[in-house]
């Protein structure tokens, strides 16, 4: 499709959708907007676009269809947040009136389901981590570091010593949120670099990371490279010993599920995002959920309410012994997402987690031989061993002989179909890419992702222009993203848009 | 798994391909893959989990049969808002949210996703029209989050450390702002007149300070009425070389001038009103909204689509100033970024589509009709003062009941056996207000909606 | 329409655009283009409809409230079946026959619409494995159509015009195919055993003849037994000349033999049970299958979709044999073509995939054996007689209640007290059974269910 | 995509989803196959594919895509059978579990809203057409037209006619489905063929051809090509006075709705098509509903059962006054297309179905001045008359000119992502195409529809070969039709592919 930008297809007189009227009696009060103020009253009407309903519905449709979304490609070049199969039947639970026109403010009694749901996939999740409370209300993984943080930071407070401990540690292969998030709630961040031959954090650096003035670890594993660290336990009991906490990234725990867990490894804290390990679909980047838990110790300061069963078996909000100050969004959770993910835990129990864990382990293992035998592509680190759930590779070598790195293979990745990402910055590993491949695909699948990495590279030994030149079958061709960098040339709305062009991109001054 | 049980959603969870599988990476078994986590680490007792719903349809029914427990606001008639509205959706807003595509894309680039970067880069210049602004971000967790953000921002722009937060705002809303704000920002409570709901200016005056980051308030306010002293407000902060956030309802925009209209410098709220289903309060998004400035785009922590031309004349799009964000810079970027609420972004997009000019107005008129007709309607009632504070209000107003001699509590408690859902008690956050109760119109209420609730409640007050 | 009411589904419906294009054509106004209808055809009046419910909230608010006074078989619990059955629906097929472009695609071409064309050739080529034989016609209206069609294809076949139906065949499917085959078909039956269901031989060798065309029955039939004697009706058929047609329950075909097994010429039947709504007995799809023998293909009504090959090697596909077709011929097509069905193919494909050869033979034994458990139950209970024919049923069998003294409708009146759907009254349509009722399982019934219906029947029958 | 046919994604193991396993009580019955005669037990399992329900629901989202539906193309070309918008709130409707999983059997007290909405829109459709009771059981146009066969068919035999009035009437833009049941029915049919000036059936071939043996009369008006024709009511009258009945076929009844009706122009029958004049989508060919209705005269001959209301307003299926022995559906209708055009009804009103009409004849008469432009097209009959809500065009003066037609242009508009049919045969207007833009269209949508096109008949002036060999941007290429013609290499089935051909089409024998 070549489709327009909305605006473009306005036409003045067309309607979308009429909007229910007020009654009689309402509407014999009159205008309403008389008794305001001259300067409250809107002048002009919103330059918004005037359109029939159903070209509104195939503009979005069209737009729908130039997206790859998991549900369409063998989506495992995702880096670490390949998304698993989000089954239907789960979206039909979400698309349910039954949960989608429930107020937050309602009665508890007349919202025992979702309070059941809330209470139940708590339940669960303290089963797969050993913790002892959770809180379910962050929107994403990011929220959920954030109100990680927000315990740790009034945890300290609570101490006294928010003046002497005021470090966070943290390792350069854990998600950027975790030390974004430490320096908004007013820490320095320590970050420790990996062992060149192992991958795994340097214990050294570690431990000359940690002192007095650590507040808190915050720290993955595996790490975003798939290479499990065996030395976590000291790690944890290392930072207690100086009365610091332990937090686990567990945004992916695709490959430990029901094998080991948070508790055994001394965490006092941990979070999971359910839109991917617990299959919740990511929605073009949200509408997720991330959900943290903590030790016994620290309930006191996890955000109210929670959701407790009282003697009669009927569900309420609690707000008692939790911390109603440490609000960190509104109400109690992203719903369709939870729902999804008490769904898909419902169907799988004990066994079937561990199965999803060992089935997501044994897909990396066998993608990872396929893919190290693609002249060009190699994984540092760790030569000779098996991996947990995703590797990150490297392409330097196919750089090096060719010219062409990973931005040119994305670039020429659609061509086939197909997506891969360069992984999170920095790049500590050169020409980076990860691939995780988590339980949801086949064999057939692999060797289909596998087979395309494998042409491109031979493309790009043979006729690197091609992939220099790509995209050559997307809707669009090569994007000028020097104009995003430019206050004077980005346009970030078409209101921005008309007044700094006319026509095609052609500056008004 | 047992040999007999292979789950639909896991495709070689069948023991043969497991065997070829192994044999073809030259492993053991499964567990030899486990063999770098100790063993004191592992864990080897049984989650405590229900028992499979191994089969879908065993599934559907025990998820359905929770569900059913609910009783929704289709149900009932409900009055419930504060900062969640019960509103029309569109089907075509669910139509395209459901949309297999956008609902599982993710990180793709703009070559592949470009519906996705198109379908963003909608939403910003929609919500760019609404609030007359030039820069609008992708959108944020929730409108709290936006408060939040937005008052960083200022804070980062500025280069000040305290902000001065209206005593009318959201109290839930207001937690969150000092929570994100704490330890390095100040946040100071001005007033508002008990009378009228509108902000003391006084109190305002002399709190303002060249420590002051900006001014926020919301408007309508967290009571419902709507401010009128914008410009007053945005004068004063701009006085002490402070800026001033608002915090709007965007249903409201159709009728009443955006906040950039009367000085506000960041403009943020809540995305949920525009086509998107309540879910008990999980379906939120957040926006924040500035002019076209260099000092501030480069202080958003959002991901920000822009337009940009391609090789072939095409339109393109991409990220704008990527460096700012914590993606690319860590805890060297700007506050954080990750997976927060696009999707609620395209859906709030397509609300906006089919709502038209037109539609908008004619909804926020349409809203303060209502509230007029009811706050009239419940005033007839003995004992009642409907609304209890003299502004206008724009869909939802304080009821005071202290005449009636009954607490808010017990009379929700008797509406709700008539299947009614009364209005927000305010008597614990606002013990000012007395028992009063927040009361809020939709535009799915009738007449005969509002006329039910007054003779319901009528009834519910003679006992 | 009046100056201020544009609909969102009539784009021109503004005054102003219709000005435009008047003059654009040079007409003075819309009347002008009615000026060819004689003014005593125009119709001067005003349809006598409901006020229009112009915005879409109101209409979701009325149709909701009017489905509301629906009960389902998913709020009760449910015995009720004999065509129309029950069954798992899984979400994917949901998904897929309600993506937008299967939902609104239609007559495109093999190039626009390739999706199309190959998702209903694998239908057919599912369906064909399901009943071993090698072609399927893409759906029809519905089973009795599918039914009525196949016994005119084996008069076109034969050149005969008598055709010999069993007497236990579903009473209204008989009344299609009676009704279908009228003017110029005889339609005659043949008896079955009183005890056991079955197919009297004797009856149906004293009826066959040089005239017979096909001899047709249901397995299961339509009492719920299956059928088999099924090899020794397609000998005595083909003895005479003439054709076996046998209407299939699909769901059956994991466990059991397919028709063409023992001997069937053609197959027919409906798809319903394959991932189809119920849908008030709305949700309907009727195959027709053969061997892969031009003097069948030829006689099909339906259009076929074959398998062909493009200029660049990929799986293109088409019409097979379009000439025979109605659309081609007009009334020297074969019978007549024209929408159908269609979706509902592409879903039971779905279906179908998603099952697999596992599936529908777990399908098929779980149906059996939830028979066989219920007739047991209720067979305790005193005055029933459960199963009241001794053939194995498949999923469904009559009930007898002579012993009780209480008729069927009064039965079924106390269940529905209960909020159970008690079994199909066969008492009018078969008297020779009695006051029986035709009860059948499903694939959602857990034993609870069973042996709730066992209790509540037991106090149902105490008064 | 390049996505194979369904069986070669099967991989043996995989499960696309689990069946609800019977209770233990249940499975405690023991194998009921074990009773069962050796003949009735399936030796083998189906060949069905094994796959994940992931890939499953891939394969089918990819076909997906590879559809033109009308949601997402300027969909006007489809004939007379342009389908209208169908509202996205109908398919929330149409999809609620509420109507879903309701059996035909079920007591009328837990069905009273099905009954409801059946009711009401058989009482819409009577003040649509004027006539007196409706059938709404058939699953199409086709199937109506069997229904009303149906009923002349039984009306001649009630009559005793049955060797007198053996011949039906019909004209030959009408429907092909008309002749065909007629015949299915045991009449010979009689075609009028138009008046080579005015389009409209010949009056005088008309004459001559009613007469005695003259059962009914199967016409449509407007007819296909989009003329009305005003001897409408001369015509009913003529067959009347010999003793016949009057059909009209209304599958199409966009142009008059509110403006003309069948009861005026003196039908004793007539049908619509739900999925098209009312609303109701397509579905890839069904399910589709039509619906026929009856002068009093005719009630006793429709199909059992109605819906009528008592006097305590409850619905219930009414048997009486009606014929149960003639049935040609199962239960009562196609629901999910009968609630769709109910709440369009419902949205529309009086005054909104009336402006269908006149916005379908505005559209109409806008596009068909734009087409008359394009160099090589023109429009036969009538010359100088406005039209109704369609018109049958010829491209014959293209042909002429550069040898490129209907066929052509059919290939090549596709990769402008746009459609355009034939007509129905026979081509009695020679390289035949009909458009009808319906109300759905915006003037934008239509002068974009005309602009392709506009160009496509200047590329066959300027550059044949493109059309030639075009589609040049669909999935596939130019296929093999005459494979499809012949016993020996047709195949409609997998089943069948893999007797015949090995690989890609290498005959097997």
């Amino acid at each position: 499709w070549d489709e327009p930008i909305l605006f473009e297809l306005s036409s003045p007189g067309e309607r979308g959708v009429q909007v229910p009227a007020p009654g009689p009696a309402a509407a014999a009060c009159g205008d309403p907007l008389r008794d305001l103020p001259e300067g409250m009253r809107r002048k002009t009407p919103p330059a918004l676009p005037e359109m029939a309903q159903m070209r509104v519905l195939r503009h979005y449709l069209r737009l729908s269809q130039e997206n790859l979304g998991a549900d369409l490609n063998v989506d495992i070049g995702q880096g670490t947040c390949t998304m698993k199969y989000s089954p239907k039947i789960n979206d039909q639970f979400a698309a349910s009136p039954k949960l989608a026109e429930l107020h937050p403010l309602q009665d508890p009694s007349t919202v025992q389901g979702a309070l059941e749901i809330l209470h139940e996939t708590e339940r669960f999740l303290k089963e797969v981590s050993g913790l002892d409370r959770f809180c379910l209300h962050p929107g994403g993984g990011s929220q959920a570091i954030l109100g990680i943080g927000s315990v740790i930071r009034n945890w300290v407070d609570a101490q006294g010593l928010s003046g002497q401990k005021d470090e966070i540690v943290t390792t350069i292969f854990s998600h950027p949120s975790n030390p974004a998030v430490a320096k908004i709630k007013g820490f320095k961040v320590v970050t420790v670099y990996p062992d060149p031959v192992t991958g795994r954090p340097d214990l050294e650096a570690f431990k000359a990371a940690v002192n007095e003035r650590t507040a808190a670890l915050l720290i993955t594993n595996p790490e975003d490279i798939g290479i499990y660290n065996p030395h976590i336990r000291e790690m944890t009991d290392l930072v207690h010993s100086v009365g610091g906490l332990c937090s686990y990234d567990q945004a992916n725990a695709n490959g430990i599920l029901g094998i080991t867990r948070a508790k055994e490894a001394g965490f006092d804290l941990c979070f999971f995002n359910l839109h991917k390990t617990f299959s919740s679909p990511h929605g073009c980047g949200g509408p997720g959920s991330g959900v943290f838990g903590v030790r016994e110790h620290l309930v006191p300061f996890l955000p109210a309410p929670v959701v407790d069963k009282d003697a009669q078996g009927r569900f309420f909000l609690q707000y008692q012994g939790v911390d109603r100050e440490n609000r960190i969004k509104d109400y109690y959770g992203v719903l369709p997402a939870i729902v999804r993910a008490y769904a898909w835990i419902l169907s799988l129990g004990d066994e079937g987690l561990r199965e999803v864990a060992r089935v997501s382990i044994l897909n990396n293992n066998y993608i990872f031989r396929k893919i190290l035998q693609i002249p060009g592509f190699e994984a540092p680190y760790a030569k000779g061993e098996h991996r947990m759930e995703q590797v990150r590779y490297s392409m330097q070598d196919l750089m090096d002989a060719t010219g062409c790195g990973i931005g040119d293979v994305q670039n020429r990745i659609f061509d086939y179909g197909m997506h891969i990402w360069s992984s999170h910055e920095p790049w500590l590993v050169p020409q980076p890419f990860t691939v995780e491949p988590t339980e949801s695909y086949s064999v057939e699948e692999m060797d289909e992702y596998v087979a395309v990495l494998e042409r491109i590279a031979r493309e790009a030994r043979e006729n690197p222009e091609i992939l220099k030149h790509a995209p050559h079958r997307s809707t669009i061709h090569h994007v000028d993203h020097d104009a995003l960098e430019d206050p004077k040339r980005w346009a970030i709305t078409w209101r921005a848009y008309q007044r700094k062009y006319r026509g095609y991109f052609e500056p008004r001054s | 798994m047992s040999e007999t049980f292979v789950h639909p959603y896991i495709p070689n969870s069948d023991p043969a391909i497991q065997r070829r599988m192994l044999e073809s990476i030259g492993a053991r078994d499964i567990e030899e893959f486990y063999a770098c986590i100790p063993e004191a680490l592992r864990f080897r007792g049984r989650m405590d989990l229900p028992a499979p719903l191994a089969s879908e349809a065993a599934l559907r029914r025990h998820v359905m049969g929770v569900l059913d427990r609910n009783r929704t606001c289709d149900e009932a008639l409900s009055f419930l808002g504060g900062g969640c509205y019960q509103a029309q959706v569109p089907a075509v807003c669910d139509e395209v949210n459901r949309r297999s595509e956008f609902l599982t894309a993710y990180a793709g680039e703009p070559y592949e996703d470009h519906g996705r970067f198109q379908a963003l880069f909608e939403y910003e210049s929609l919500m760019a029209e609404l609030l007359e602004t030039e820069v609008v971000n992708v959108p944020t967790y929730d409108g709290s989050q936006a408060a939040a953000t937005a008052l960083r921002m200022a804070c980062r722009i500025t280069g000040r450390d305290e902000v001065l937060v209206s005593a009318a705002t959201n109290p839930d809303r207001l937690r969150v702002i000092r929570n994100y704000l704490r330890p390095d920002v100040k946040v100071t409570l001005f007033g508002f007149h008990a009378a009228t709901g509108e902000a003391d200016l006084e109190d305002l005056n002399r709190k303002l300070s060249s420590s002051t980051a900006s001014v926020y308030f919301e408007n309508p306010s967290f009571l419902g009425g709507i401010g009128t002293l914008g410009q007053q407000m945005a004068d004063a902060a701009h006085a002490v070389g402070g800026l001033l956030t608002v915090f709007a309802d965007p249903a409201s925009l159709g009728v009443l001038t955006p906040p950039s209209g009367y000085g506000a410098d960041l403009t943020c709220g809540e995305i949920q009103p525009l086509g998107i289903h309540m879910y008990y309060g999980g379906g939120r998004g957040g926006f924040i909204a500035s002019a076209d400035e260099e000092r501030f785009v480069q202080e958003y922590p959002s991901r920000l689509f822009g337009v940009a031309p391609t090789e072939k004349g095409e339109w393109g799009f991409g990220d704008v100033a990527w460096e700012r964000t914590s993606f690319a810079k860590r805890e060297d970027g700007k506050e954080f970024v990750g997976t927060a609420a696009a999707l609620w972004g395209i859906t709030a997009g397509v609300y906006l589509a089919l709502m038209g000019p037109k539609g908008m107005q004619e909804l926020g008129t349409g809203l303060m009709q209502r509230a007029r007709y009811l706050a009239k309607r419940l005033n007839e009632l003995p004992g009642v003062k409907a609304p209890a504070l003299t502004g206008t209000p724009f869909r939802e107003f304080p009821v005071n009941f202290d005449g009636t001699g009954l607490s808010v509590k017990e009379i929700n408690r008797r509406l709700l056996e008539r299947n009614i859902y009364g209005g927000q008690d305010l008597s614990e956050e606002f013990p000012s207000l007395g028992q009063s109760a927040l009361y809020c119109t939709s535009e799915l209420h009738t007449d005969a909606d509002l006329d039910r609730l007054a003779s319901e409640l009528a009834a519910c007050l003679k006992g």
